[in-house]
Formats: structure tokens, C-alpha cells, sequence
């Protein structure tokens, strides 16, 4: 098997390129702890902020080995830093490196959607300077795209940019920003035209989270998580030459930026590893009949029946993802179908935390101070939702099923006329 | 949400008034960072407005407002579950219920009359569970004029400094239980601090090492423990339901507003047809726990014969249906819904506390059963 | 406690009338068997077109003895065969007749909405004409409303009339009558103009089931059920004297209708008894535990978790009832508010078909041909949407809670131009 | 609905066409009012199609056409709950299973022949429950070169004339059992039919009374019967589950249709974004259904370690979700839905029929727990 790159030198056999990673990684990456699951909303006992910071620290560090052993940015041209191989060798090598650390908090957003981005909008000259960067682990990426009265509406932005000579001055809020407090570059989605239809007036740009005028705000969760943040922008500066793409073309980005996100469930050639498979700490299915035998309940025919459901829809889970990941790559089914294990997923977490609450009855809802599994059903129950609105609801899953999937007849628009016009509502000002 | 009379919407209304002032969402947040979140001064207040006395007769220096002291607290209990408001409610008026009808005149005299004027709160150690892990266990020696008491009770409200604990213990683990009243402040009395989803309202787990107890704190008949507990299980379903009703109404009150002011391309959130039946589901269910919490507060309020299958369909039904509903208003507000700055997880909190302790949906939906069965046997 | 009537002759006491009608009753009324279950839809061994004939005649002949023994009619107007006692009488009666065996199956559709129609739309001939024979039990009357096409939208109407000197012609197709086979007359609702918005074209009109012209076509349900009928209107010829309202005013009957039709839950002055619980059958909770024993699963907890459901949710239902109707009634809740008890209703006996299904296991998809009880937990759950569809859908109540009790923002409707131009869809013409 | 060869696609789409022209909605209706729904012409036809030697082994006559004759079968039983239609499918392909694996030369060249060629069908007796009622008990005894057999299998499915019955029988009740072939016709078998959910798919409770069979129609070493049920209920689960989704593939699609034909308040019903919702929900299930048949049976097709954990799961899910989705579906289509004239029911019957019979959903929960703790102890 070998093939030959676009400059017309043989490219490196897939296996022998698998070898040489498999040996590479025996020598230079630390083993992973599947126990660790740090960055997952339903962990109770959220970090702190230094050990985040730590671990940040850490996924650059393992970035820059990745780097430096030849194996960052596997299908990136070799201008950018990258090795130029193909989506084949990026799936040998994340096949090779289970079992492994790596820099897993980084894959999104900094390469996707970020890199991806730049490598189809960017200009030579904003790749050359941002993405080898990306690749050594010196510059972490984040999405200025949600706003607080926007919902799932990301076309609705009112976060402005206005033009001011060669520069533009930002004005607005972003929110839902994964590792806001601690990246170091954004993509950010601004309005740079009232006066047409929504998708029409918007434009993208790349600015230091690092700018005068950008406060930066964590928002804590009912689980005491602290990772998302929001964004005050106030007349923050950015040069012309850090606009991605078009004037008002931004939609045709955006496209691209919300398919290239949507990969982190696979099919990215940016992407390492994908890998270790979280543990789902006091939802693992040993975890639930250990909870059940120490409660003395595991021979109660329902608390059977509640842990034989939750590990019935996580295997009817796994079966519907790989069966439409399977019919979207051969093209029976289109890739809106997406949307169905995403419905899946978010409605069957949701439940799982139902589950264990009601398995653990009172334990869920009280518990000793050192009790930390049952204080993760407790507060897992709490953050459940999030499951079902996270990287887009339930609500717009369902939507697209029937609109894009099934064909059904699409909702009536009421933002058809210039943005400017577009009812907001009483609160679209505000934070909420 | 009930139907009630003028004095029950005065009694209502003044608790609403003083909870509203008290504890807005603000300061219940700011609460949630203190060690302790009992204020004397607060219950004592409230001790005044008639939250403690509604359970426990007249002759024993308690009162209710209507004539069914059971229903008039109902309404308390809602609006603390509006305002998911802290303060032992709930235990203090199930344990002052307990001595007004069974306790001696010294207790009377003394524990009872200090709950009633908000000087003390109390806990109830009754922790039912479907599994076969027993909650509180505790053994009673007799000593003299006195009671010796070892055991623990993993699981009981905390409240006042001052405060006591309704708990059944027996000779031996099998035999017929006697309720004794423990002052927390007994020699012997250990209590470690637990960790809980309820920001306001928390618990610890007691243990008892030799604590001795006057006779006189018995509370009723020798044995009659097991018995009694099931009475004031009724009653407790029947608060915990009322608290449940009163998150779910203030949680489908914010969320319907939030329909309303929120626009989501172009048109109010509110203007989708899915979410309008939606909160047509939430709105049907929230008349549904209201009407089931009244109706058992009214049957088990005048000790009618099926007052115990009322109280086990409204705790059964309202503790599985409320968190869910409040779950269902998180959803409908998105990301906003799930922060700690908002309010809505307050009534969540609230909520499935009071659905999961004294018995989970699961164990009084098996108690209907139970008592259905009885009768067959009965009508056999 | 007395009253004066409006001729000014003093009302007969209501206790003295209460136990004038319980003397009477023990006298000349046959005790109620509570296991007869013959006109309900979850009857398995449904009863065959002869037991229902001969159970009319004899709900015939028990409205005879009531109107002979001057207890039928008791809200009606003397001049029309009536008592013209108070609402209070009736309820008085209602209390009393508990326990014995009373025409229940004629007092819908009737005494409502049909005698209460025409009590408020008729004119003096027409009253004098039907309503004693109502009251006597010789006239049986039927409501042919819905169509084919129809679905919830009772103002969407397509059976036609059409003017002809001084009589009407009506064509097209009615469904879901009750007693269609074995009713006397009708009220009919059919359009008159197809140039006015869809509920300013319609008329209501009285004619016989034998008309000519009129075929009726028994619907067999998929449990075995014959109770409702479907009919075919061609050229049926309806004399204007029988006509019930004024011309194109249809809708300002059917407001009346509808009311009336609604209030068999409770409420109405016209109707008697309201009464005797029908036996749930399988869905009885003591029946439940009995199968449960019978199939060895009365120990185990997801069994009794079910039956402890079932005996919840009825029990939720009866307070729900009881508080709604208590709220309207002093007017703490609009009228609207009745669609909470239908929506809660409809879905807890949906669910109870699927609870008793799930506790019997194969014995409930699979039976001894003797085994009534578990053919009726098989033909219960086949027919259990039934519960959720008649009498106005969930979907319809889930609609006027949204709008009319939360004043939600009303459905965009389609339906507002001439109807003639409305839209109706490919397949709205056929039966289905 | 599954990824399938194209061989595999050729046996659905013959099998498609079979059944469509036989067991058009009308003919279902019509083969409902008679007493037997076996039609030998037609089941013979479908022999020939290769509806019976699946999961038969080459050497016992059998053959795949994929090299998975599970996965081939999944797509006929799938047809065949597209159809509601008739015939013994898969008790005669578990039959015919057992006897190719385990069953004796002479089994092999007369019965499993029969059954193959469609000359003869098959039913199972195995009824697992639950509660403590046990379904199917027989003794059995050694009698000369035979073995007698005497007990009751009460619920067993119907099929042709000339059928055999596969039974387990101990010589005690708690003993180890073997697995007995009984054919219908032989002396002391007695049947009675029973009533039943489904119009064309008939039942009948077998008595055996001193039934003798020869010792070579014993299947499977001695005592193995418990452990074969288990591998045998792997396949009917399988199966079922892919009947049931083509109950569901058919409802979904008869719907989808009519909220586009069908106008309400002058829009068509699928412009009601509750109902677009429901539909988005409903199709999601049949993807997963189908999704979690599929692959099951890969795994136990292939004999992989984790194959009855998929197969439970499989079951468990569709056997849930799929009366359920048609149910919705009968919701959607109002008063027409429910009339036995519309077709709708004739999946719902099949879909509810599969999903409680050889086990109910819930038995298949459990089991899915029983095989994780199996790998726990395993794994400690």
C-alpha cells in the first residue's frame, strides 16, 4: 500500500508509518488513566482552577513531543508544520495511540474547528503564522460563536463589527466558550451588516483572547464546573488582516466551522486520537451493581431493571452510532442523519442520570463528605441536561430529523426581512 | 394552587410575604456558602407566624387555622418550596405532631412548648428504604429511671443548636420499637455534617453512644414505635409534596415567562407548537400534584380511612413527576438553565431532596400496593 | 328549602322530592349489575349486534317508566314533557338513582347534546315534536359531525346542503356516531356556503336515520367493536322546517353543541344518573393483583412498581377531576381549564392498557379461548389510543391548555380565506 | 434498513416480493377469519425462497448465503413484520437450528430434511418467564429403546400438518434436561388452540400423554437442554427483534404518509411541529432498532464472546420501543387507527406478539444485568 503526495514524492506506506508510530509512542507518550475525567460535565468534584491550568499545561507540553516526533498535524501541508500524509495514516495513528496520554482537550476546539478554518478560509500568511504554532502546542484555539440571548440560532449574532480604516472595532458578548479563561486565540463570529437577511451581514475573525477591551467571565455551573466562559467585548480592536474570509461571507465560513465541529464524533483527518473512552465514573455499569449491592438492592427486580436499561441504551447507543457513521460514509443515509444519534445520545445520558438517582434514593441526594461517587450522582442528576442541549439541542435535532431527514415541511421564519427588523424579544439585550 | 380558605390564604399569604423578603434566590445562594444556614432569629419569626403549631392540638398548646392543621400547613410547606426556603420545617412539625399527640406532659411542657415558640427544632431519624439496608438502628437499655440509647442515625435534618431527635429504638433489633426524644445536646450525642443537592436545607448523621434519656422521653406507648412512624410518614409524604408543588409551580412559572421574553429566530420561543404542548404536559402535571397534595393533606388532616393510600399516590406521584417537570424547564432554557447563577436549580434541588428522603416514589407506590392488598385480605 | 317556578306555582321541596324519588326508585327501578361493562370500548368479547338492540329496548323502557313515574326530563319545561324542576333536583336524583340500573346508554348523545340543542335552537313546533318522545324513550337521537376528512376540526365540515325550494339536499359522509345504527334522528351539520370563512358557511339541521338516501355502515374497531357507524349522505332531503338555527348561523349551534357534549363529565341539568362506576375489568387494581398471583409475580418489585403506578395514577386522576371541576366552578380556573383532566385522563388509560400488558407478560398477547380477562388485556391494549383519540384528541387539549389557559401564541392557521379555497390535501375527499 | 451484501439484498427483495404479492393487508384480514392460517403451497414457496436453511450448517443440508445465516434471516424475518404475514418463520428456523447442530444422523435426514424443504415446520417449546410459573414441564423416562414423555408445553406456535415440536425434559423437575423432538401427529399428543393478538400467527397448548419418541430424537447430549434454550433464545431474540422492526419500518412509513396527506385547520399535519417532533423521535427509535438488530445478529451470527449481551439488549429495546412507536403511529392517524379496516394494526399486533413472547422485554433487561455481573465475577 503506498501512494504518492501531491509533490509527487512516495508517500510512506500506511503499515510502516503505523510501526514507526507504534515504536515512537512506546518510547516518548506516558500511559493513560482511564479513572481520569477531568474535562466531563458530570464530574462532582470539579477541578480547580490550577489543576486545569495544569493539565493545560500538560496537553501542551504532549502537543509539542507530537510535534517534534513528527506526528502533529498528520494530513496538514508540510508549510504549515504539518507531515502532509493522508486520513489514512491519522487513523492508524490514533489507532496506535490508545491506551496512551495525549493532548485530548486540545483536538477541539484548536484544530477543529479552528485549524480546519484557517487551512480553508485563511489567508498564506495568517496560516504560516498561526497554524505551526497550533501544531507545536504554543497556541490554543477557542469559539467566540454562542450569545447569550442566541440560543440555537447561531445566525442571529448581534455581537458587531464595525468597520474603522484598516481595523474593526468588536462590540458584543460571547458565551459558552469552552476554555475561554485559558486559550489563547478565537475565531469569533461578529454582525457587519444590519441591513440584510441574517445569514447575509455576518463576518469572521480571528483575535488574542489576550485583547484590550475582551473581559472574560466564568460561568459556573449547578455542578460547580467552571470550564465554559462568557465574553464581554468592548470596542476590541482587530486588524483587517485577522478577518477570516469575506466581508459578510461569514455564513459561508460558518458552514464549514459547524460541519468541521461536528466531526469530533469522527471523520476528521485533524484530529488525534479519539480515543480513550472516558470512564463514565458512577455510571459504569459495575459502578451501578456495586452502588446496588452495597444499598441491598440488587436483587429488587427494579433496581435490575434500571440498571439492565441503562446498559441496554448504552449499547443500542454504540450500535446507532456506528450504523449511521457507517450509512452516511456510503451514502445511504445523508448527513443530516447525524442528528439522530445526537437525539439518541443526549436523551439516553439524560436518563442514565435519572437512572442512578433513583437506583441510589436517598444516597443520591445526601451523602458522607468523602462519599464522591455518590456525591457525582447527585450532581450529575443536577447538570443531566446538559446532555440534551450541548453542542445543540434536542429541540434542533428533532427539527433537522424532520426538516432535512423525513423531509417534513419546515417551521415558518420570521427572520427573513433585514436582521436590523428581525423581532428579538424583550430580553434579547440582556444575559439573560 | 389550593382551594383554601380565608384564613389558609391569610396564613399563605403572610408566609409568602416573609419568605419573598427573607430568602429572595440571592440570598439563598449566598446562604449556600455558609457551615450553617440556620437563623434563629429568622425561624423564631417564623415560629411566629404560625409555621409550628399547626399539628399539634390545641390542649397540647398548638392550633390550626381552618380546623385541619394538616391542609394549613400544606400551604406553608408550597411556599417554602417556592422560595426553596432553609429552616427545618418539615421535621419540626412531623416530631412536634409526634409529642403533641403522644408525648408526656413533661414533654409537653418542656421540648414541645420550645419547638412551638421556635426556640428548638427537631429531626425525625425515619429513613424508609426499599433495599435491605436498614436506616437508623438503635438499641434502648433501661437504666434506673432512665433510658441508656446506642446506635446511629446515618441520616437526619439539621436545624437549631437547640434541637432534638425522634427515633425508634427497640431492645433488640427484631422487637417491638419505642420512639424516645433525644435532645442533640446530650452527653453521648456525636453528629458529623454530610453533604447533600439541597443548597439551604442540610443534614448530618447521628450517633448515640450511651445517651441516656429520662423515661418521660419515651414518646407513646412502649412498642409503639413502628406503628407511629407510619403515621408520620403520611404526614411527612404529605409536606414533601407540598414543597415539591411549590418548586414545580415557580419553576414552570419562570419557564413559561422565559417562553414568552425569549425569541428564537424571529418568534417567541413560546410560538413553537412543540414547546407549547410541552408546557401544556407541565402545566396538566402541576394541577395534577397540587390536586393529588390537597387531597391527601384534606383525608389524612381529618383521619379519614383512606387517608394513607391519599398520602402514598401524592408522594409517589409528586415526587416522580416533579423533578422531572423542573428537569423539563431546564431544558426548555437552554445552556442558562444548567448555571449556578440562575435560579431554576434551586427548585431541582428542592425538589428531588424531598422526593428521594422519608421514602423514594418507588417505596410509596409499593405502599398503595400494600394497602390494597390489605383490603382484599380485609374485604376476603 | 323551596323555590318558586317561573309560572309562579311553588317548587316541590328538594329533600320531600329526594325522598319521594327514592320510594319511587325501590319501587319500580331494577338494581344496577356493576359488572355489565356492554357499551365500553375495552370490552374484549364485545357484544353482538343483538345484545345491543335488545339492551336499547331496554333502556327505552326504563326512560317509559321514569317519564311515567314524572322523573324524566326533570330541568325540562312542563310544556314539553319535562318536570321544570332545578338543577338541584336533578342532582338530588342523580344521588338517588345510584345502585340501580337506569337507561344510561341514551343520555348522550340524546339529553346531550341533542335535546339541550334543540331546547335552545328549536323552534316551538320543533320542540313539541321531539322532545316527549325523547323523554319517553322513543326517539333516540345521534350526532353526525365528524367526517372522514375531519379529523379535530369540526368547523372544517365538507357534507353539503344545498337549497331546494323549501327543502335541503344533503351529500357526503359522516363518521364516529355513536348508536348510528340503532338511533332514530340526528343533528347534522353540514355547510351551506363555500364563500364565507370556514365557520360562517355552516348550518345544522334534524332528520331521521331512516331517511332516505342515508346508508349507514357499522365500523368494526380492531377489538371487535361495532359501536360507532359511518354514513353516506346522497340527495338526502332534509325539509326546511327541520332545520335547527338559522341559515349559515351553524357555528353559534355548534358552540352549544360542543358544550353540551362536553359536560357528560358532570354538570349538566339534563341528564340522569351519571352514576353507577363501570368495572375497569382487567384494570381493576384487585384484578391486577389476582393475575399477578395467578402468574407467579406478585413478589416481584417491577410488578408491583406497575400495579402500584396503575392505582396512582387513578387516584391522581379522580383528585385532579374533582379540583379542576371545583375550580371551574367557582372560577378560579376558565372553562378551557377541562382539557387538563381530558389530557391526564386519555394518557393515564393509555398507559393503564400498557401496564397491564407488560404485568401479563405472554398471557396477555396469548390466551385459553375461555379466558375473557386476558383477551380484554390483549384487545385493551390493541384499542388503548382510543383513550387519547374520542372525544376530541390529546393533541386538541395539549392546544387549548397551551393557548387558552397559558396564552401561549395561537398555531399560524391556514384555514382563514374563503372555504372554498382552504387547502384540504390530497387525500381529503376520501373516506381515508 | 440494514448494510447488507448484495446477495443478502437479493433474499430480502425476492422475499419482499413473495410476500407482498401473497400477503397483501386485504388477504391478512381474510386468513383472520379462518381457523388455520398455514397455507402448505405457499410455505413450501418460500422454503425454496431459502426461508429455512439459514442457520442450518451445510452439512445438515443448510447454507447461508453470506457466510452469517442469522444476519441473511434478519432480513426475511424483517419482511415478514413488514407484512404481518403467516407462517411458523422462526420456531422452524430455531428448530431446524438445533437439529442441525446438535441433532443426530437420523434427525438430520427426516425431520431437519422436512423442514428444510418446507414439507414440515417446527415449533419451540420454550417459554421463558419471570415470575415462578414455570411455561412448559415434561418428564421424561426411558422405555426400551424410547423415551416417554409426558407433561404439558401450554403455549407453543401452530404451523403445518406434518410438525414437530422441540421440548425440554428431565427426568425430574430440577434435574439436568435434554432437548426431546416430538413430532405432532405421534400417539398421547394432544392439542388445543388458543386465542390470541395476532390474526394470522396461531398458538395452541400441546399435552403429551405417554408420548413415545425413539432415543435418537433426543437433541443434543444429555442434559444440555438448558444450555442450548439459551443459545436457541439468542436466535429468537434476534429474529423477533427483526420482525418487530419491520412492524415498525412499515407503521412509521403508512404515517409519514399521511401527515403529508393529511390537512388539518388547512395545513397539512406535518406542519405541526409537535407532530414533525413525535415523527423525528419515532425515526430515531427505528434507527436504533434496527440499528441494534443488525447488530446483533453480526455478534451471535459469528458466535463473537459478547454475542448474548447484544442479542438481549436487542431484544430488550425493540421489544420496548416498538409496540410503543406503533402505538404513536395509531395516535397520529386518530379515529382511523384504531378501526380494524386500517392496516395499522396488523403491525401492531405482530410488533406486540414478538415483543412478549420467548421472553418479555424485561426478562431481557435482566438478563443483559445477569451477563454483566457474570463478567464481574469473572473478572475479579
Amino acid at each position: 500500500m503506498s501512494a504518492i503526495a501531491q509533490d509527487g514524492a512516495a508517500l510512506e506506506d500506511v503499515d510502516a508509518f503505523a510501526a514507526r508510530a507504534r515504536a515512537w509512542l512506546a518510547e516518548n507518550m506516558p500511559p493513560a488513566d482511564p479513572a481520569k475525567d477531568t474535562f466531563f460535565l458530570h464530574a462532582a468534584t470539579h477541578p480547580a482552577d490550577e489543576e486545569v491550568l495544569a493539565r493545560a499545561a500538560t496537553c501542551r507540553e504532549l502537543q509539542r513531543r507530537l510535534f517534534d516526533g513528527g506526528f502533529a498535524g498528520i494530513c496538514v501541508p508540510r508549510q504549515y508544520g504539518g507531515q502532509e500524509l493522508t486520513p489514512a495514516h491519522q487513523t492508524a495513528f490514533n489507532r496506535e495511540i490508545k491506551g496512551y496520554d495525549y493532548p485530548a482537550e486540545i483536538q477541539a476546539s484548536t484544530f477543529i474547528p479552528c485549524m480546519a478554518v484557517l487551512l480553508e478560509f485563511g489567508t498564506e500568511e495568517q496560516k504560516l503564522r498561526h497554524i505551526p504554532r497550533m501544531l507545536r502546542g504554543e497556541e490554543i484555539w477557542v469559539q467566540l460563536l454562542s450569545e447569550p440571548g442566541g440560543g440555537s440560532d447561531a445566525a442571529g449574532a448581534v455581537t458587531s463589527a464595525t468597520r474603522d480604516g484598516d481595523r474593526w472595532l468588536l462590540n458584543g458578548s460571547k458565551i459558552w466558550t469552552t476554555s475561554g479563561w485559558w486559550g489563547d486565540w478565537a475565531l469569533c463570529l461578529a454582525r457587519t451588516n444590519w441591513d440584510v437577511e441574517k445569514h447575509r451581514g455576518l463576518t469572521v475573525f480571528s483575535l488574542p483572547m489576550s485583547a484590550p477591551g475582551l473581559q472574560i467571565r466564568q460561568i459556573e455551573l449547578v455542578n460547580g464546573s467552571k470550564d465554559f466562559c462568557q465574553e464581554f467585548l468592548t470596542d476590541v480592536v482587530v486588524p483587517d488582516a485577522d478577518r477570516i474570509g469575506d466581508v459578510d461571507a461569514g455564513w459561508s465560513v460558518m458552514t464549514r466551522w459547524l460541519y468541521h465541529e461536528r466531526t469530533i464524533s469522527g471523520g476528521s483527518p485533524y484530529v488525534t486520537g479519539g480515543g480513550n473512552r472516558p470512564n463514565a465514573g458512577p455510571y459504569e455499569l459495575a459502578a451501578l451493581i456495586e452502588a446496588a449491592r452495597r444499598l441491598g438492592t440488587i436483587d429488587d427486580s427494579t433496581t435490575r431493571a434500571l440498571i439492565g436499561e441503562a446498559q441496554t441504551s448504552s449499547l443500542v447507543l454504540r450500535a446507532l452510532v456506528e450504523s449511521v457513521t457507517h450509512k452516511m460514509a456510503t451514502g445511504s443515509l445523508p448527513h443530516h442523519a447525524a442528528a439522530m444519534p445526537r437525539l439518541f445520545g443526549g436523551t439516553a445520558n439524560a436518563r442514565r442520570a435519572a437512572i442512578a438517582t433513583e437506583l441510589y434514593g436517598d444516597a443520591g441526594v445526601v451523602w458522607a463528605p468523602d462519599d464522591e461517587i455518590a456525591a457525582q450522582v447527585g450532581l450529575g442528576y443536577l447538570i443531566r441536561q446538559a446532555a440534551c442541549i450541548g453542542g445543540g439541542t434536542t429541540e434542533m435535532a428533532r427539527n433537522v430529523i424532520a426538516e432535512r431527514l423525513l423531509g417534513m415541511p419546515r417551521e415558518h421564519r420570521a427572520d427573513t426581512s433585514a436582521f436590523r427588523d428581525v423581532p428579538r424579544g424583550p430580553r434579547a439585550s440582556g444575559a439573560h | 394552587m389550593f382551594t383554601q380558605t380565608a384564613d389558609q390564604d391569610l396564613l399563605e399569604t403572610t408566609t409568602e410575604q416573609y419568605l419573598a423578603a427573607t430568602f429572595p434566590p440571592e440570598r439563598i445562594r449566598e446562604f449556600a456558602r455558609r457551615d450553617s444556614t440556620f437563623d434563629a432569629t429568622l425561624w423564631k419569626r417564623g415560629a411566629e407566624l404560625g409555621w409550628t403549631t399547626l399539628l399539634v392540638p390545641e390542649a397540647a398548646g398548638g392550633g390550626s387555622v381552618s380546623g385541619n392543621g394538616l391542609a394549613d400547613l400544606l400551604a406553608v410547606a408550597f411556599q417554602f418550596g417556592r422560595h426553596a426556603a432553609p429552616g427545618p420545617l418539615i421535621g419540626t412539625n412531623v416530631v412536634a405532631a409526634a409529642l403533641g399527640r403522644w408525648g408526656s406532659g413533661e414533654l409537653h411542657g418542656g421540648p414541645l412548648a420550645q419547638l412551638l415558640d421556635g426556640d428548638a427544632t427537631a429531626a425525625w431519624a425515619h429513613a424508609p428504604r426499599m433495599g435491605s439496608c436498614a436506616s437508623a438502628v438503635v438499641r434502648a437499655a433501661r437504666s434506673g429511671d432512665g433510658v441508656v440509647l446506642d446506635g446511629t442515625a446515618p441520616l437526619v435534618e439539621s436545624g437549631a443548636p437547640k434541637g432534638y431527635l425522634l427515633v425508634a429504638a427497640g431492645a433488640d433489633e427484631d422487637g417491638a420499637r419505642s420512639h424516645y426524644l433525644v435532645p442533640f445536646d446530650a452527653p453521648g450525642v456525636r453528629i458529623s455534617p454530610l453533604g447533600g443537592i439541597d443548597l439551604v436545607r442540610r443534614h448530618q448523621a447521628v450517633t448515640l453512644r450511651e445517651v441516656v434519656v429520662p423515661a418521660a422521653y419515651r414518646v407513646g406507648e412502649p412498642g409503639t414505635a413502628d406503628v407511629h412512624d407510619e403515621v408520620l410518614l403520611d404526614l411527612a409524604a404529605v409536606l414533601q409534596a407540598g414543597e415539591i408543588v411549590g418548586a414545580m409551580e415557580r419553576a414552570f412559572d419562570l419557564t413559561l415567562r422565559w417562553t414568552r421574553d425569549r425569541y428564537s429566530f424571529g418568534r417567541p420561543l413560546g410560538s413553537y407548537q412543540e414547546i407549547k404542548h410541552r408546557m401544556a404536559d407541565l402545566r396538566t402535571q402541576l394541577e395534577a400534584s397540587a390536586a393529588v397534595a390537597e387531597k391527601a393533606a384534606r383525608h389524612v388532616g381529618e383521619d379519614r380511612p383512606d387517608a394513607r393510600s391519599w398520602a402514598s399516590a401524592a408522594k409517589a406521584y409528586v415526587g416522580r413527576v416533579g423533578p422531572e417537570l423542573v428537569q423539563d424547564c431546564v431544558q426548555l432554557h437552554g445552556g442558562i438553565g444548567v448555571t449556578f447563577e440562575h435560579d431554576l436549580h434551586l427548585y431541582l434541588r428542592r425538589a428531588t431532596l424531598d422526593a428521594q428522603l422519608f421514602g423514594t416514589p418507588a417505596y410509596f407506590a409499593e405502599r398503595v400496593v400494600r394497602l390494597v392488598e390489605a383490603d382484599m385480605e380485609e374485604g376476603a
